[in-house]
C-alpha cells in the first residue's frame, strides 16, 4: 500500500522531470524588484514557549512572532510575489516542497509551491506536533506527527495560499502559498525578489502579505528585458 | 482449592494494603493555605477504607477456609443474628462513617468554595485553548481589555482576543503562558475556555477546576512556598490533552513587581 | 441449630393461598395482560424521554439568546382535531362493548370508527406539517433561535408518535374488517391506551410551547 | 373465542427455516445467545484496545505491526499518535460500557433465564425481543465503522463531554463522521435497550407461573427486573441527550455549544448553548448506568452462592431490598460526576451525601454474602469462585467510592487513575465477574455440555490476581496524582513511577491472554465438552427442571406450578439436600444438624 504509493510517486517524478527537461528552457523576460513598507509596524511579541521545555531549552534570546518580519530599509520580508494572471499553468516540479518542524517553528514560515508539486513536511522535534494547514477550497487535513516518524507527504489541487497551524502549539503558524505557475517569489532579508524567463505577454503580478493583504500590478514584457516593479504596503502600529 | 483461594484473599489483602501503610505514594508536597484540611480527609478516609477493605477480604478469606469442603452429613449453620445483625451492622458502621466524613468533609469544600477572594487578592485571567493556558494581568490601569473572539490571532500572540487599535484597556494587559503569582498573597484566578472544555489542576495547590465554555468561574488560593509547580489540563480536551500544560511560578513579591515591569516593557 | 434453616424456609413452604395462586393461573403465559402492562411501560418511558426534552428547555431558557416565538395559530385547530379523535376512538370501543364481539356489523361498525380516528390523526400531523410551513414563511427554521430548535424539535416527535399510532390503526381497522373472529381486545384497549396518551401529550407540549417559547 | 384466538396469536410452531431458527428468532433463549455472542465480541475488541493504549502508554515509540494498515493517519509506520491513543480510549470505554457491561449480565443472560426462570415460554413481546436484539447489533456495527472510514473513530472519550463532540471536525481528526457514528450508534443502542427494558419488565410482571409469587422468584430474575426499570428511566433520558447532540452537530443548533467559541482558529457559528446540559442529561444517564452493570452480577452471584453454599443466604428479602434501593438511589448522585463543573457548590453537598448513602445497602449486600458463608458447605467450582471473587472485587472497587463520593477529597483526586482503578474495579471487573461466574454455572444449560473445569479454574486464578496486579497500582498512582486520559507522561513527577505503569501493562498482557483460556474452553466445550445433565449443580430454580438445552418451547407446553421459593437448600428432599420450585413436596430440615 505505502510502498506502492512511493512507486508512483517515483514514475510521477520521472515523468515530470522528462516533461521539463525536453529541450532547451525558452529564454524570457524578467520582472524583479522590491518589497517594501510605510508607517510603523507592529512590534513582535516574544513567543512564551515555557508550556513546551523540550523546545524553550533550544534558545538563548526569545523568538518572535513572524506575522510582520522587517529587514533593512524598510523591507518587507514573508511575502509571496507570483504571477496571478496571464502566465499558464505549469506542471508540477519533480522537487519536493520541505516544510521543517524545528525548535517549535515553523521553517520557512511562509511556503509556496506549486499546484499538485510534493509536499513533505518533516518533524526534527523530540515532541510530538499537530499540522493542520486550513485551506477554504482544497481538502482539509489534521494530521500528527510524533517525533521519529516518516514524513507526511501531501499534495494540493487547487491554488490557494491559506494558514497552517500546530493545534499543540498555539505560537506556531505558518502560510501555504499554492500557485499555478513556477514563477513566483518569497522574500527573504531585503525585500527583494526576482520572477525569471518570462516569455512575450501581458501579465498581472501579486505581492500577498500575511497581515498587510495582497496588491497587484500590470507589467508587459517585450522580448528578454527586465522589468522592475516595487510593492510598498502600509504598516500599521496594531 | 478453597484454601488456596482464602491464602491468596489474604496475601491481595496484605499486599494491597502495604503501599500506603509505607507510604510509597506519597502526596505532593502541599503548598496551599486550604490544602491541609483536604490532606486531613484524605488520611481520614485512607483510614476508614483501608481498614473495611483488609477486613472484609480477610472475613471472606477466613470463612471460605473454614467452609469448603465440609461433607454432606456436617451441619448447616447460619450466622448468629442472621440477617437482622448485618444490617443494623451495616447502618451503624457505615452510617456513622458516612455522617463523619460528609460533615468533615463540608468543612473542607467549604474552604475552597463558600469562601470568596478577597478585594485586594491578585487579579489573573487564565485562558484555556487547545493545547496550552495563557494568563492574563490586567497591567498598570488594573483593567482587563474587553475579550473579542474575532480578534483572536495566535499566529501574533494575540490569544486573548485584544483589541489594542480600539480598547484604551487591552493596551497595557499583560499576557503571559507562565503564571507568576507572589508568595503568600491571594490569587483570584479568572477562569475563561476559549474553545472547549478544559480544566485547572495544580497538585501541590491542591486545586482542581473545570473551564466551561460560556460560563466564567473563578477560584482562589494562597501559595505558601516558593518554585515551580506543574498545571496541567484534566478534562479531556483533544488530541493535544496529554500536552496541555503550563507552569505556576511562585516568587516573592518583589520579583514578582519586577517580573511584571519586565513583562510590561516588552 | 436447624431451627434457623427452618425458619428461613417455613414461610415459603407452604403452598400459596388459592387466591394468590388462582390469579397467576388465569394469566398464566400472559396472555390477556402482558400488553397492557407493557403498554404502560412503554408510556412511561416517552414521558420520561418527553421530561428529559423539558428540563433540557428549562435550562436553555435561562441563556442570553432565548427569545420569544409566536406559535402558529393552526395549532390550536390541530389541537381539536385530535381531541376529537380520541373521543371517536372511544365511540369505536362503545361499538366494541355494545355489540357482542365477533359479529359482522359490530366489528363493520367498530371499524368504521377506527377509521374516522386515523384520518383525525392524519388530519393532525398534516395540521402540524402546516404550522412547520407557515414557520418556515416567515423565515423560522430549525436553528434559528433555541425557541424555534425546541418547538421543531418537540412537535416533531410528537407527530413521529402520533404517525406510529396511525399505522397500528390501520392494522386495527385491517383486522376488525378482514377477520372479526380473531380479533384481541387488548390489542384495542393497547391502541386505546397510546392514543389518548398522545392527546395527553399534545395538550402537555402545547401548553409548554404556549408559556415557556 | 377470545382464548382460542389468543393461543393462535402466541402460542408459535417450533422455527423450521435457518434464517427464522437462528438469526431472526423469535426465541428468547436465541436472542439472549445472540446477545451473549456479540457482548464477547466487544469484550475482545475492547481488550485489545485496551492492549495497544496500556503498549503505547510505556512504550511511546513502539512500532505496531498491522495497525497502520488500519489507519495510516492513526499510526503513521504503526507507532500510534496522540488523537489515535484517543480514538483507541473513546472505543475502548464506549464497547465496554455499552456492548458489554450492559448486554452481557443484562440482556444475555436475562433473555435466556428470565421468562424460564418465572416459567414463562416466551417473553411478552418475542418481535420487540428479536427487534431490540437487531437494533443494539446494528449500533455495534455503526460504531465500529467508525474504524474504517478515513476520518477515524472519535476522540471524545465515551462521556462525549460537548463542546468538544458538538462543533464537528474543527475539534479534531475524528470529529467530523466519526462522532456522528459514536451519536448514532448510542442512539440506537437507546432504543434497543428501552425495548429490551419493557420486555423484561412486562415479561416479569404478567408472565409467571401459577404460583410464582414476586417473592418466589430467584434473586437473579429480581435483578434483572430492577435493572430493567433503572434501564427503562436511563435510556429514556440519554436517547434525547443524543438527538440533541445530532442536531447540534448537523442542524446548526445551539443546545450545547455557546457562543464566541473560537476553534482551530474559525470562531463557530452557535450561540448560547449549555454545555453543562450535556453533563447533566449524560451523567442522569451515566450514574444508573453503573448499577445496570453491576446489579444483574450481584443476582448471578447470589444465585449462584445459594447454589454452592447448599443453603440459602440470611435473608433473600434483604438482598431484594438493598438492590432496589440502590437503584432507587442511582438517580439522586449523578452531580458527583461534576463537582468541578462548576456547578453550585451546595449542590455538590446535596449530592455528596445521598452518593455517601448508596455505600450503605452495598455494605448490607456485602454482609449478607458473607455472612451466608459462615456454616454452609462450601462447593469450590468455576463458578463458585468467580462469585467469590466477585465479593472480594467488589469490596475493593467499592472503598474507594468512599473517597471520590466527597467532594473535597475530590477536588485532588478528580480525574486521576484513582477514578479509573476505582470504575474498572467496581464496575467492571466486578461485573464481569458476575458474568464469568454465569457463564460456567449456566453453559450446561444454554449448550447441553460442561465447560471444562480445570481451564475455568486456570481462568480464575489468572484473572483473579492479574486483576489487582492491574488495577490496585491505578489507586496508588492517583494518590500522587497521575492524571488520566493522556497518551503518555510527560510531566518530571511521573518519570520515577513508571516502572509501575510497566507492570500493569505487562499484568494486562497476561490477563488479557488468559481470557483466551476462557473463549478456547467456552468453544471446545460447546462441541466437546461433555454432555449436560439436566440439574448438574443440584439447583432448585427452574431452569433445572427442563432438559439441557431447553425445548423450543422451555416447559414442552406444559405449564409449570410453584411450590417454593428458589431457597431451599440444605434440606431433606427425595432428590438430595434440596427441593426444586416445581416439586411439590414438603421440604424437612436435615437431619443430623
Amino acid at each position: 500500500m505505502g510502498t506502492k504509493r512511493v512507486v508512483f510517486a517515483g514514475l510521477a517524478m520521472l515523468a515530470a522531470s522528462a516533461v521539463a527537461f525536453a529541450g532547451p528552457a525558452p529564454a524570457g523576460g524578467t520582472v524583479s524588484g522590491k518589497v517594501t513598507y510605510e508607517g510603523t509596524p507592529a512590534k513582535m511579541k516574544p513567543i512564551d514557549m515555557s508550556k513546551e521545555p523540550s523546545c524553550a531549552k533550544m534558545y538563548t534570546t526569545p523568538q518572535l512572532a513572524e506575522t510582520v518580519v522587517t529587514g533593512s530599509g524598510n523591507s518587507l520580508e514573508n511575502v509571496v510575489v507570483y504571477i496571478s494572471a496571464g502566465a499558464p499553468d505549469d506542471p508540477a516540479p519533480s522537487t519536493a516542497a520541505v516544510f521543517t518542524q524545528k525548535g517549535c517553528r515553523y521553517i520557512p514560515h511562509v511556503l509556496a509551491f506549486q499546484v499538485n508539486q510534493e509536499l513533505k513536511i518533516q518533524n526534527e522535534d523530540q515532541t510530538s506536533h499537530n499540522i493542520h494547514p486550513l485551506p477554504k477550497l482544497n481538502r482539509e487535513w489534521n494530521k500528527s506527527q510524533p517525533p521519529g516518524t516518516p514524513a507526511i507527504s501531501e499534495k494540493y489541487d487547487k491554488a490557494e495560499i491559506f494558514p497552517v497551524k500546530c493545534n499543540v502549539h498555539p505560537w506556531m503558524h505558518g502560510t501555504f502559498a499554492v500557485l499555478k505557475n513556477s514563477h513566483y517569489a518569497v522574500t527573504g532579508d531585503g525585500g527583494a525578489f526576482t520572477l525569471a524567463n518570462l516569455p512575450p505577454g501581458k501579465y498581472t503580478i501579486t505581492a500577498w502579505h500575511e497581515s498587510y493583504g495582497d496588491q497587484s500590478q500590470e507589467v508587459t514584457i517585450s522580448g528578454s528585458e527586465t522589468k522592475t516593479v516595487s510593492f510598498v504596503f502600509k504598516a500599521k502600529p496594531y | 482449592m478453597g484454601k488456596l483461594l482464602a491464602v491468596v484473599l489474604i496475601i491481595i489483602a496484605i499486599a494491597s494494603a502495604y503501599p500506603i501503610v509505607t507510604h510509597m505514594f506519597p502526596l505532593p508536597e502541599d503548598i496551599s493555605t486550604h490544602g491541609h484540611a483536604i490532606d486531613e480527609q484524605l488520611k481520614d478516609t485512607m483510614w476508614e477504607a483501608g481498614v473495611s477493605f483488609v477486613a472484609a477480604q480477610l472475613v471472606l478469606a477466613f470463612f471460605v477456609w473454614s467452609f469448603t469442603g465440609r461433607k454432606e452429613g456436617s451441619p448447616l449453620r447460619n450466622f448468629p443474628g442472621g440477617a437482622r445483625v448485618m444490617v443494623i451492622a451495616a447502618f451503624l458502621l457505615v452510617g456513622t462513617e458516612i455522617l463523619a466524613l460528609g460533615v468533615l468533609g463540608q468543612k473542607a469544600w467549604a474552604n475552597v468554595y463558600f469562601t470568596s477572594a478577597s478585594p485586594d487578592a491578585v487579579q489573573i485571567q487564565a485562558q484555556a485553548e487547545q493545547f496550552a493556558f495563557y494568563f492574563r494581568y490586567p497591567g498598570a490601569d488594573g483593567k482587563f481589555g474587553g475579550i473579542h473572539p474575532d480578534k483572536i490571532d495566535e499566529g501574533n500572540q494575540n490569544y486573548f482576543g485584544l483589541d489594542p487599535a480600539n480598547d484604551v484597556d487591552a493596551r497595557d494587559d499583560i499576557v503571559s503562558g507562565e503564571l507568576v503569582v507572589p508568595v503568600n498573597r491571594e490569587v483570584h484566578l479568572m477562569m475563561h475556555a476559549k474553545d472547549v472544555g478544559h480544566s485547572f489542576y495544580v497538585r501541590e495547590l491542591r486545586i482542581q477546576q473545570d473551564f466551561v465554555p460560556g460560563l466564567d468561574l473563578s477560584v482562589h488560593f494562597t501559595a505558601t512556598k516558593f518554585g515551580k509547580y506543574e498545571i496541567v489540563c484534566t478534562q479531556l480536551c483533544g488530541l493535544g490533552h496529554y500536552n496541555m500544560k503550563a507552569y505556576l511560578n511562585v516568587v516573592s513579591e518583589a520579583d514578582f513587581e519586577k517580573w511584571l515591569k519586565d513583562q510590561a516593557a516588552q | 441449630m436447624s431451627s434457623t434453616i427452618v425458619s428461613v424456609n417455613s414461610q415459603a413452604n407452604a403452598l400459596p393461598p388459592p387466591k394468590r395462586a388462582a390469579a397467576p393461573a388465569a394469566l398464566a403465559y400472559g396472555q390477556e395482560r402482558a400488553p397492557s402492562s407493557g403498554i404502560w411501560v412503554g408510556v412511561f418511558a416517552i414521558t420520561m424521554s418527553f421530561a428529559a426534552f423539558t428540563s433540557a428547555l428549562f435550562v436553555r431558557e435561562g441563556t442570553a439568546d432565548w427569545g420569544h416565538l409566536t406559535l402558529p395559530s393552526i395549532l390550536y385547530f390541530n389541537t381539536l382535531v385530535l381531541l376529537v379523535s380520541s373521543v371517536t376512538l372511544e365511540c369505536a370501543r362503545q361499538a366494541l362493548e355494545a355489540g357482542r364481539l365477533g359479529t359482522q356489523e359490530v366489528s363493520h361498525k367498530a371499524s368504521a370508527w377506527v377509521m374516522v380516528t386515523l384520518l383525525l390523526g392524519l388530519g393532525f400531523c398534516a395540521g402540524q406539517f402546516h404550522a412547520w410551513q407557515d414557520l418556515r414563511a416567515e423565515g423560522i427554521y430549525l436553528a434559528t433561535n433555541p425557541n424555534s430548535s425546541f418547538f421543531y424539535l418537540l412537535t416533531f416527535l410528537h407527530a413521529l408518535h402520533v404517525l406510529v399510532g396511525i399505522l397500528v390503526m390501520v392494522y386495527l381497522a385491517g383486522r376488525l374488517m378482514a377477520s372479526h373472529t380473531t380479533f384481541r381486545r387488548s390489542l384495542f384497549s393497547n391502541t386505546a391506551i397510546y392514543w389518548h396518551f398522545m392527546t395527553g401529550l399534545w395538550l402537555y407540549l402545547l401548553l409548554l410551547c404556549r408559556m415557556k417559547l | 373465542m377470545e382464548e382460542s384466538s389468543v393461543q393462535q396469536a402466541h402460542v408459535h410452531a417450533p422455527p423450521e427455516r435457518f434464517i427464522r431458527k437462528h438469526i431472526f428468532s423469535l426465541d428468547h433463549k436465541v436472542i439472549g445467545k445472540q446477545y451473549y455472542a456479540l457482548a464477547l465480541v466487544a469484550v475482545f475488541t475492547g481488550m485489545i484496545l485496551s492492549w495497544l493504549m496500556r503498549i503505547h502508554m510505556v512504550w511511546p515509540t513502539a512500532k505496531i505491526p498491522l495497525l497502520e494498515h488500519i489507519s495510516s493517519a492513526g499510526a503513521p509506520g504503526g507507532v500510534i499518535t496522540p488523537e489515535y491513543y484517543l480514538s483507541l480510549l473513546t472505543m475502548h470505554g464506549t464497547l465496554m460500557v455499552f456492548f458489554v457491561l450492559t448486554n452481557a449480565p443484562f440482556a444475555a443472560f436475562g433473555n435466556f433465564f428470565l421468562p424460564i426462570q418465572i416459567g414463562a415460554e416466551d417473553m411478552a413481546f418475542p418481535r420487540f425481543n428479536m427487534m431490540s436484539f437487531w437494533v443494539t447489533f446494528a449500533a455495534w456495527a455503526v460504531l465500529m465503522l467508525a474504524f474504517f472510514i478515513p476520518d477515524g473513530p472519535p476522540i471524545a472519550g465515551w462521556t462525549s463531554y460537548a463542546p468538544l463532540s458538538a462543533v464537528g471536525k474543527d475539534a479534531g481528526p475524528g470529529m467530523q463522521w466519526g462522532m456522528s457514528l459514536w451519536g448514532l450508534s448510542i442512539a440506537l443502542f437507546c432504543i434497543g435497550s428501552l425495548l429490551g427494558a419493557l420486555n423484561f419488565i412486562s415479561t416479569t410482571l404478567d408472565m409467571r407461573a401459577k404460583g410464582m409469587t414476586l417473592m418466589r422468584m430467584p434473586l437473579c430474575t429480581w435483578a434483572w427486573f430492577i435493572t430493567a426499570c433503572i434501564a427503562l428511566l436511563a435510556f429514556a433520558v440519554l436517547l434525547p441527550a443524543c438527538i440533541l447532540l445530532i442536531l447540534d452537530r448537523h442542524a446548526g443548533t445551539s443546545f450545547y455549544v455557546p457562543g464566541g467559541l473560537v476553534i482551530s482558529d474559525r470562531l463557530q457559528a452557535h450561540s448560547g448553548g449549555s454545555p453543562l446540559l450535556w453533563q447533566h442529561l449524560f451523567w442522569f444517564f451515566g450514574h444508573p448506568e453503573v448499577y445496570i452493570a453491576i446489579l444483574p452480577s450481584m443476582g448471578i452471584v447470589s444465585h449462584i452462592l445459594i447454589n454452592s453454599m447448599r443453603k440459602p443466604l440470611l435473608s433473600g428479602k434483604v438482598v431484594i431490598y438493598s438492590m432496589m434501593s440502590i437503584g432507587f438511589l442511582s438517580y439522586m448522585v449523578w452531580g458527583h460526576h461534576m463537582f468541578l463543573s462548576g456547578m453550585n457548590p451546595m449542590s455538590a453537598l446535596a449530592f455528596s451525601f445521598p452518593t455517601l448513602t448508596i455505600t450503605i445497602p452495598a455494605t448490607v449486600l456485602t454482609l449478607i454474602w458473607l455472612g451466608s458463608l459462615y456454616g454452609s458447605r462450601l462447593q469450590i467450582n468455576s463458578a463458585s469462585l468467580f462469585a467469590l471473587g466477585f465479593i472480594s472485587m467488589f469490596v475493593a472497587g467499592g472503598v474507594s467510592g468512599f473517597f471520590l463520593a466527597q467532594p473535597s477529597i475530590d477536588i485532588y483526586l478528580h480525574a486521576t487513575y484513582f477514578v479509573v482503578g476505582h470504575f474498572h474495579m467496581v464496575m467492571g471487573v466486578a461485573s464481569l465477574f458476575g458474568v464469568f461466574a454465569g457463564t460456567y454455572f449456566w453453559f450446561p444449560k444454554m449448550s447441553g455440555r460442561m465447560m471444562n473445569e480445570t481451564l475455568g479454574k486456570l481462568h480464575f486464578w489468572i484473572t483473579f490476581v492479574g486483576t489487582y496486579c492491574i488495577f490496585m497500582p491505578f489507586h496508588y498512582l492517583g494518590l500522587i496524582g497521575n492524571v488520566r486520559r493522556y497518551q503518555s507522561f510527560v510531566d518530571d513527577f511521573m518519570q520515577p513511577f513508571l516502572g509501575w505503569h510497566k507492570f500493569m501493562t505487562i499484568a494486562a498482557l497476561i490477563t488479557g491472554a488468559a481470557q483466551f483460556i476462557f473463549l478456547f474452553n467456552l468453544i471446545y466445550s460447546r462441541f466437546k465438552g461433555k454432555v449436560a445433565p439436566e440439574n448438574p449443580w443440584n439447583g432448585t430454580s427452574l431452569e433445572w427442571s427442563i432438559p439441557s438445552p431447553p425445548p423450543w418451547n422451555n416447559f414442552g407446553g406444559k405449564h409449570p406450578v410453584v411450590y417454593h421459593d428458589p431457597f431451599q437448600y440444605g434440606v431433606k428432599g427425595s432428590k438430595g439436600d434440596f427441593v426444586m420450585q416445581d416439586s411439590p413436596e414438603q421440604a424437612v430440615p436435615a437431619s443430623g444438624d
